[in-house]
Order: C-alpha cells, then structure tokens, then sequence
C-alpha cells in the first residue's frame, strides 16, 4: 500500500505513530487491570485517567465528566438510549435529524419500537438543520435532542450553539455527535452549550474501537452495558487501557496541531475543488460552501454511478468512498444527499474525497490527473447518452 | 465486498460497450433511481445474435455482468441466448459477493429484453403472427 | 514491574508479544475499514475473517457464528439481551445462577426491571451449581439458561454439558459465558451443546478490549448495538480491526500451547495449594477439588481481611486479588462465597491466585516464604485473639 | 484504589497495636460480616488518655486509620479525644479513597466507645451519677 493516495480520511484514518507507540507499554509490560489494588494495577489507573484528564481538555470538560467506550457507535447508542430509559417518567419524544449517522438513526428506529417516538428534521440543500422545524417539533413530551455536530458524508458543519439554546429553552436534553469534528475544528462543549457528546478516536488519528462520551454533570442517565463497577458505574467491562491511552495521546496531539492540520487541509481540499469543477462538466459540489469540515469534498457525477468511479480510483491507487446504494449494505442511496433534496440517481453517483494529514500537493495532482479520464470512460458506458 | 480477478477483468475492460445504430433488439432495463440501468443492443441473423453491443449505469457487477453476458450470447442462438441464466453469467466471472448477486439478474433481463424486442419488430415485419412460435 | 511476582491472570494477562506483533501493522499500515471497497479496505477485512476462522476453530464452531465485540462484558450483554428481546413474544423468563459474573448478573438484574423474571440457581459447598434446583425452575415461559463455564473466582467448571442437556430437553437456549475457561480447557460448542457463548481476549493472553460471541446458526437474537451494517449486522460500530487481529493470533496459539500450558499451570498450583496449607494454620480452600481450574487457587484465611493481605503481598511484589468487600466497589463480600455457603467474615478473608504462563517454581517459593509471616503479622493485629 | 504514602506507612507500620490487660476502657466497633471489627483498650489518668492500643480486623485503611487516631488521641485530654473526627484522621493520613472514607468513622467511633465505657466504669466505680458532666 506504499503509494496509496489516502483520501477516505472520514472513514478512518491510520493511527498516529506516536499514538501506537504510547500504546505499546499498556499490552505486556503495564498490563494490570485498573480495578485490582496492586501497583501494576495502579499503573493502568493512573494511565486511564491521564488519558481522561487529555480528552476533557480537548473538550474543555472536566475528567469525570468523560466515560470512555469502544468507539463511536458504543457512546452514541449509550447516550441515547441512556437518556431514553433515565427519563421514560418524564417523556417519551427524541428529535433527531435526516442527516445523521446511521449509529444515531438506528438507535432512534430501535427505540420507536420501544414505545418512545421520533421525530426526524429535514435539512436544507445544504444540509443545515432547519431551526424552525426543531422549533416546532418540542412538545412537553420531548426528553432529547440529538443533532450531530458535521455530518460524514458531506462535511456539513450544523448550527450547534443556535440548537443548544432552542434546546435550553424547552429544558431539553441535547446530544451531539461529534464523531467527525473532535480533532478537526474547536469543539467545546460550554461553548456550544451540549449535555451530551460523542467522539471516536479512529476518526482522527488515534486507535480503532475506542471512543468517549461526555456527560454534563447533572445528567440523569442509565447505562447501557451492565456488569462490573467500572467508569464510575457508567460503562461496565475491562477498560482497554492501550485504546484508552492511544485516545489520550490523540486528544493531546490534536490540541497542539489541529489548527495547523485544519489550514493544510483546507488548502489542499479548496484546490481539489476548484481544478475537479474546472475539468469535469456535469457535476454538483455537495453541502455547504462555507460551513463544511476542511478536509471534505463531495460530488455528484452526473451520468455514472459510484462504486464504479471507485474501483478506477482504487485501480490507479486512491483511496475514496461514495454515498451510492452499491458501496452500502442497504440498497438506497445516501439518505444524507436525498435529504438534501438530491435525486437518487445523482446520489448514487455521488464521490467523497476526505482529506488529512498523510495528503500533498501531488496527491491532488494525481487525482486531478486521473479522475477526468476514469469519469469519461465511464459516462462513455452510459446510457444517458452523454458520453 | 470482494470482487473475483475475473469481475475486474471484465469491468475495467468491458467487452461490447457502446450501440448499435439500427439494431435488431433493443432492451432497456433497471432503474436509475435504483442505480442500475442497462441498455442491450443485438443484432440477429437467421436467429443468431451475430452483434451485441451494451451501455449500463451502474457499479463493478453490473458493468462486469453485462460485460460478460455479451460474451455468452454472441454468435449464439436465440434459443441459446434465453437459456443463460443469471448463474450463469455469475459462474463464468467466477462468482460475486452475496450482496451483489441481484445485479447479475439485470444482465439476464437485459438479454430478454432484447431478444423480446426483437420478436417483437420482426412479428410486425412480418405482417403475421408468430405469438405461437414464442417459446418463453 | 520487573520483579513482579504476577498471580492475577484470572484478572487479566499480559498480551503475547506475538500477538502484539500481528497487531501492528493493522494499526498505520493495513488501517482501512473493512466496510469501504478500495483493496486497503478489503485487506483489514480479510483480516478480520482470517481471525473470526481462528477464533471459531478454537471453539470448533463456525465463522459465521462468531461475532466480535469490545470484550466479555459487551458480549453477555448482548447474548443475555440479545435472546431477551428477541423471544419476549415467547416467555420472560430467564434462569442463571448465584456465582455468575456480574456482566450477567447485572444484566439479568436489569432485565428484571423490563419486563422479565429471573431465577438464580444456587451452588453446592463447592461451587458447582444445583441440577435439581435448575430443572424444577425450568417453566413454559423460560426463554433462556445463562450458567457460566467456569467461576472466574474459585475456578469452579460447571457441568455444562448436562445443563445442555437439560435446557436441550425443555427447548431453551443455553448461553454460556467461558472468559474464564476459552483458551484454558477445552471449549467445544458441540461437544458442550450450547447455543450462545462468549469469551474475552485478555483474559488468556489477547489484548483488552475485545472479545467475541459464538451465536449458534438459527438462533433468533436482537442486536444491542444498533448503527452501520456491521458483523453480518450483528454487533453495529467500526471494527476494533487490531484487537480483533490480535484476538484471532491469541486463538492460533490458544490451540497450539493450551494444552501444555495447562500441565504446567496446574503442577506449580497445585504446589502452591499444599504447601500454603502446609504452613499455615486455619485456612480453607474454595472451589471444587478436581473440577477447578488448573491455574487457580481460592483460599480463606481466618481471622484477617484480604485487601490487607492483598498490600502487604503487593509490597513483596506480588499480585493478587480477594472476594473482600473492601477490594470490590460494593460493601459486599464475594457473591460466590457467599452462595456456597462460607460466612460473610471468611468471604472478607479470601486470597485467589490465579496463575499464568509467565510463573515459575521461583514464584511459588517467594510466597510460600513472604506468606506466612504475612498472615501471622495480620493475625497479631486481629482481634479475633488468635494472634 | 490508592492510598496516600502515610497511609500505607501506617498500615505497614501500625503505631500502637496490642491490648492492654486491664484497661480503664475498651471500645468495640465494626462488624465482622461487614468486613471490619476494632477494639479500642485505653488506659486514662487524670482524665489523660495515657496509654492506648488496637486490634483491628479490616482493610488497609481500617488498619492505618486505626493507628493514626491512636496517635493523635494519646497524652490527649478525654474533652480533646472525643473532639477528634473522623475528618481529622483522614487528613492527618493525606486522605482516602471516596470508598474508603466509612473506614475512618470507625477509627472515630472506636476512640468513643472507648470512651463511653471507660466513664461507664468510672460511674460505676465512683458509685455516684455523673450523667450531668458528660458534655457530649
Ligand atoms: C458521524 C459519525 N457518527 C458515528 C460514527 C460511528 O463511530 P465508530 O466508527 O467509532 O463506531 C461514525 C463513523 O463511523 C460517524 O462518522
Ligand atoms: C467470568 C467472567 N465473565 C465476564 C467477564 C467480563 O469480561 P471483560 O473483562 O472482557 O468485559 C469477566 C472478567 O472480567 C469474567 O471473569
């Protein structure tokens, strides 16, 4: 994979060098389990909680307000289902939105048959939440609001700190997926005004299967593994204590060098942009112009489908993903792009380039080198006639 | 989701692509919306398709399947042609992912398509009815 | 750590370095996500499934009936819940026993709290669990047994497969956890007959923070985690592609060296077990003679309490654990101590060792030296007056 | 779990452990089946607390807090013992755990008993009622 162009950094993204080798002593050397009371033991504990005290600061929390889990899909379905079963007595109504990661969507779907209803807000066609429909939406019965922060698949940055004071109005419980901007852009839970946030550390740059949820302190919530007295009782199981260092040392990083990442990245991705819509005709930049993740950029590709533009990338080494029903195990497009009121053909013909750290100059070089070739290949295939 | 060597044979070098003018047959199936659609072009002498041409939108499968089902039925007879299955078409590509298999349907429709279309002009070409002749 | 004496493997163990060695490269060099289409992707999925082939050759099951999870916990959250909410058309019954792990017993507890009834089976003096009681609890509406394969405390191995048997001829789903046993007896799903099991990496030589389910093929079961289509969508969230690498290397040499390890383990306990009785007075040994563990060892030692024992052992550099209340985060002494009948003031007593692969003669001899001096130490300080 | 340094250097190192044969007041506290039990001897004169010992059943904190209160009770005054808590103790050891801190209660109720028993004596002893001077 050595002359791989990376460009799917918003599926995942490799783990930090430094992050691994922060790691290492937790597997055989500092291998204790933090809830015996021996010194070795006593080592992975302090490990935890140096690595807790980190991901607070990046979210400028305070440590016990963080509970660590094995990623982003664990903390969302906690959150949620957690505020769901605490607060039955109280109501039994979670908004949400169209847009959200399926970690969300599914969890609300699952709780629809639990005797909780949802209600789904639309986007606009950029993919910004609309207010006034959240507005609408409260009734006495609301419990939780979940909205996540950007959105994966087209970047788009949501109006958090407006959807928090909706949500303090109403006296309602607001979450946040924040999967896709802790790392990237400021995150500050007081600053957004959020009980609720979930973050993944494969995300940026840090371990897979390991993530945190942060709970305001105050927050009713029932927990969602049961079994042993672990995180303060609020997730049970032995702690991955290397994930949970490797996460602290991301967290650490990212405080030093996110900005300076965000403004590369937004640079490379800007020129990718520009030359892709200058050398292909027929294409929609998808999301918002100026509220989007830096390292974002999503198409739409009249005439051809995704996958297809996929594996000739793959073919030519770049690394890239597609919002089309053929790279999901569903057989829908993106309910992301059709949500934001893109026809389901164009969805499928969809393309996300996801830039990092990893990515030059001659990597877009590349993809402005080869794509336009791969894409009129393709439409030469097609039958809408516009080959 | 894996492809086999030979699905990616045929996807980056898809055999058959494009139309034919006047053709004989003309299938289209699937749905765009669905994110597959295929176009089918024959061209049929003395009950043989003696030249097929497609153009599909859609991902590796669909492009890789209809690459090959052109293979299959060239120089084939009609009979011949309707007797492929979507099995078929899938075993000479050495198989596809599970979650793939409904595109190899697209592949088989389209040659009936086709081949119906075909039966189709040529009843009216020749003034008679040959709905009896029809034997699928 | 260096001179550490560790006799906590029931606790946790150190990963092989073989194993840490397989993880590597998964973490910045093979780290696609297996759900994306381009070859760096299908690498870590090809990883993934060589592993789930490891870990269901271990267990003589299928790889299709193994489904991975973030550790032992996780996965008896989602067996135990798992066959709950799917069969709650069918009964709302579910029997275990006293001694389990609290990731089952807490999660029967909760269940308990929606809708669902549950018996706990009591165990004799030795810890093996009451066939009769089990039998006589068995009703129409029992949709679940959960017995555990062996107690992580005393070491105890139930009859699993005559429990099997039993829940075989009612037409109930048997679910067993064996943390404690997969990788240090033999665990055969068919030879056991069981339906659902769950084993834990770490627990014998794997990283922390993963683990797997083994769900019999036909067996009707809800997810716990709900989110993207993942482990055939079973277990939703981004796979913890090293640990799962590391899990599945841990099986390969689980098969290769179990056996011998098991030889050996069981000569130094069983040494440490006659000499400790040797030289101290007043001690009683938990757990069932022969059907025990090889590598544990549960005592009480009368008159003192274990976490002081627990500190004066680790200030000689030795580790270990206790069932006193003082070493678990409730004010209770061990759960399973109690089920088998020893006084709540003996349970504050107990000491387990449970030993590993990295022991030796040498270790034994250092706490048959530091040991008694310990004990007699404590005892002068009791004032049980037996000084 | 983690103890302060001066708890575990009383808990290595317990000041003041033994009985005295015949004390002027012995208190006893905790309940074995709780995980803790503590006997407190005093000898007192001139209302001095002279001479103190403890035998403890319990863990690392019920032990070191055991020895810190013997130390910070003796040459004291009865009026002075009965005024050190719990809190006192604690902080004289640097802190406990939040789990631990029902382990120092006993230390403070041990000193009590200790205290209540030897006045009860005493009552008895001075054959007259006293009830009136006790102060707490
Ligand atoms: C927005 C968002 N939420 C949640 C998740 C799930 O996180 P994880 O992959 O750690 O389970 C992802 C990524 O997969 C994501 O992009
Ligand atoms: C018998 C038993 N079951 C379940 C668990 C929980 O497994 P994990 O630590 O992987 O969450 C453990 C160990 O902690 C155990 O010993």
């Amino acid at each position: 994979m050595d002359n791989l162009i990376y460009l799917d950094h918003g599926s995942t993204t490799p783990t930090d060098q430094r992050v691994v080798e922060a790691m290492l002593p937790y597997f055989n050397k500092l291998y204790g389990n933090p809830s015996s009371i021996y010194s070795l033991a006593r080592e992975s504990k302090r490990a935890k909680e140096d690595a807790r005290e980190e991901v607070a600061k990046l979210l400028n929390a305070k440590a016990e307000e963080i509970v660590f889990t094995s990623g982003g899909t664990e903390a969302d379905n906690s959150a949620i289902k957690g505020i769901a079963f605490a607060n039955k007595a109280k109501g039994n109504h979670i908004i949400t939105s169209r847009i959200e990661h399926h970690a969300v969507l599914n969890t609300c779907k699952w709780l629809s048959g639990q005797g909780f209803t949802v209600s789904y807000i639309g986007v606009d066609k950029y993919g910004v939440l609309d207010l006034d429909e959240l507005k609408g939406a409260i009734t006495d019965k609301t419990i939780l609001i979940t909205i996540m922060h950007a959105n994966n698949e087209v970047g788009v940055i949501e109006p958090l700190a407006e959807i928090a004071r909706i949500a303090k109005d109403s006296g309602v419980c607001l979450h946040t997926d924040a999967v896709q901007t802790v790392g990237k852009i400021p995150v500050d839970v007081n600053v957004l005004g959020i009980d609720l946030l979930v973050l993944s550390g494969h995300k940026f740059y840090g371990p897979k299967g390991v993530g945190a949820l942060y709970i305001r302190k105050g927050t009713k919530i029932a927990s969602l593994l049961h079994g042993g007295y672990h995180e303060g009782n609020r997730r049970a199981g032995t702690e991955n204590i290397p994930g949970i260092v490797g996460l602290g040392k991301v967290c650490k990083i990212a405080m030093e060098e996110r900005e300076e990442d965000e403004k590369r990245v937004k640079a490379l991705r800007d020129d990718l942009e520009e030359r892709i819509a200058k050398k292909i005709d027929d294409i929609i930049v998808n999301g918002h112009p100026e509220m989007r993740l830096a390292g974002t950029l999503n198409i739409c590709v009249k005439y051809i489908e995704g996958e297809s533009m996929l594996l000739c990338l793959d073919h030519e080494g770049i690394a890239a993903s597609s919002g089309s029903a053929c790279t999901s195990a569903s057989l829908e497009p993106s309910h992301v792009l059709t949500a934001m009121g893109i026809p389901a053909e164009l969805a499928h013909g969809s393309l996300r380039f996801t830039l990092g750290r990893s990515n030059t100059k001659e990597d877009i070089d590349k993809v402005i080198e080869v794509l336009p070739p791969i894409v009129s290949k393709l439409r030469k295939m097609s039958p809408f006639g516009k080959g | 989701m894996e492809y086999s060597e030979k699905v990616m044979e045929h996807f980056m070098n898809p055999r058959n692509v494009g139309e034919i003018k006047d053709a004989d047959g003309v299938g289209e199936v699937g749905n765009p919306v669905c994110g597959d659609l295929m176009t089918m072009y024959i061209r049929v002498k003395d009950d043989v398709i003696t030249d097929i041409k497609f153009k599909t939108f859609g991902c590796g499968a669909a492009i890789a399947t209809s690459s090959m089902v052109t293979e299959l039925v060239k120089d084939k007879t009609i009979k011949e042609a309707l007797s492929i299955t979507n099995k078929d078409v899938v075993d000479e590509l050495d198989g596809l992912p599970p979650i793939k298999m409904h595109c190899s349907l697209l592949a088989e429709e389209g040659i009936k398509a086709a081949i119906e279309d075909y039966r189709k002009r040529k009843d009216k070409k020749d003034s008679r009815n040959q709905r009896f002749e029809i034997e699928n």
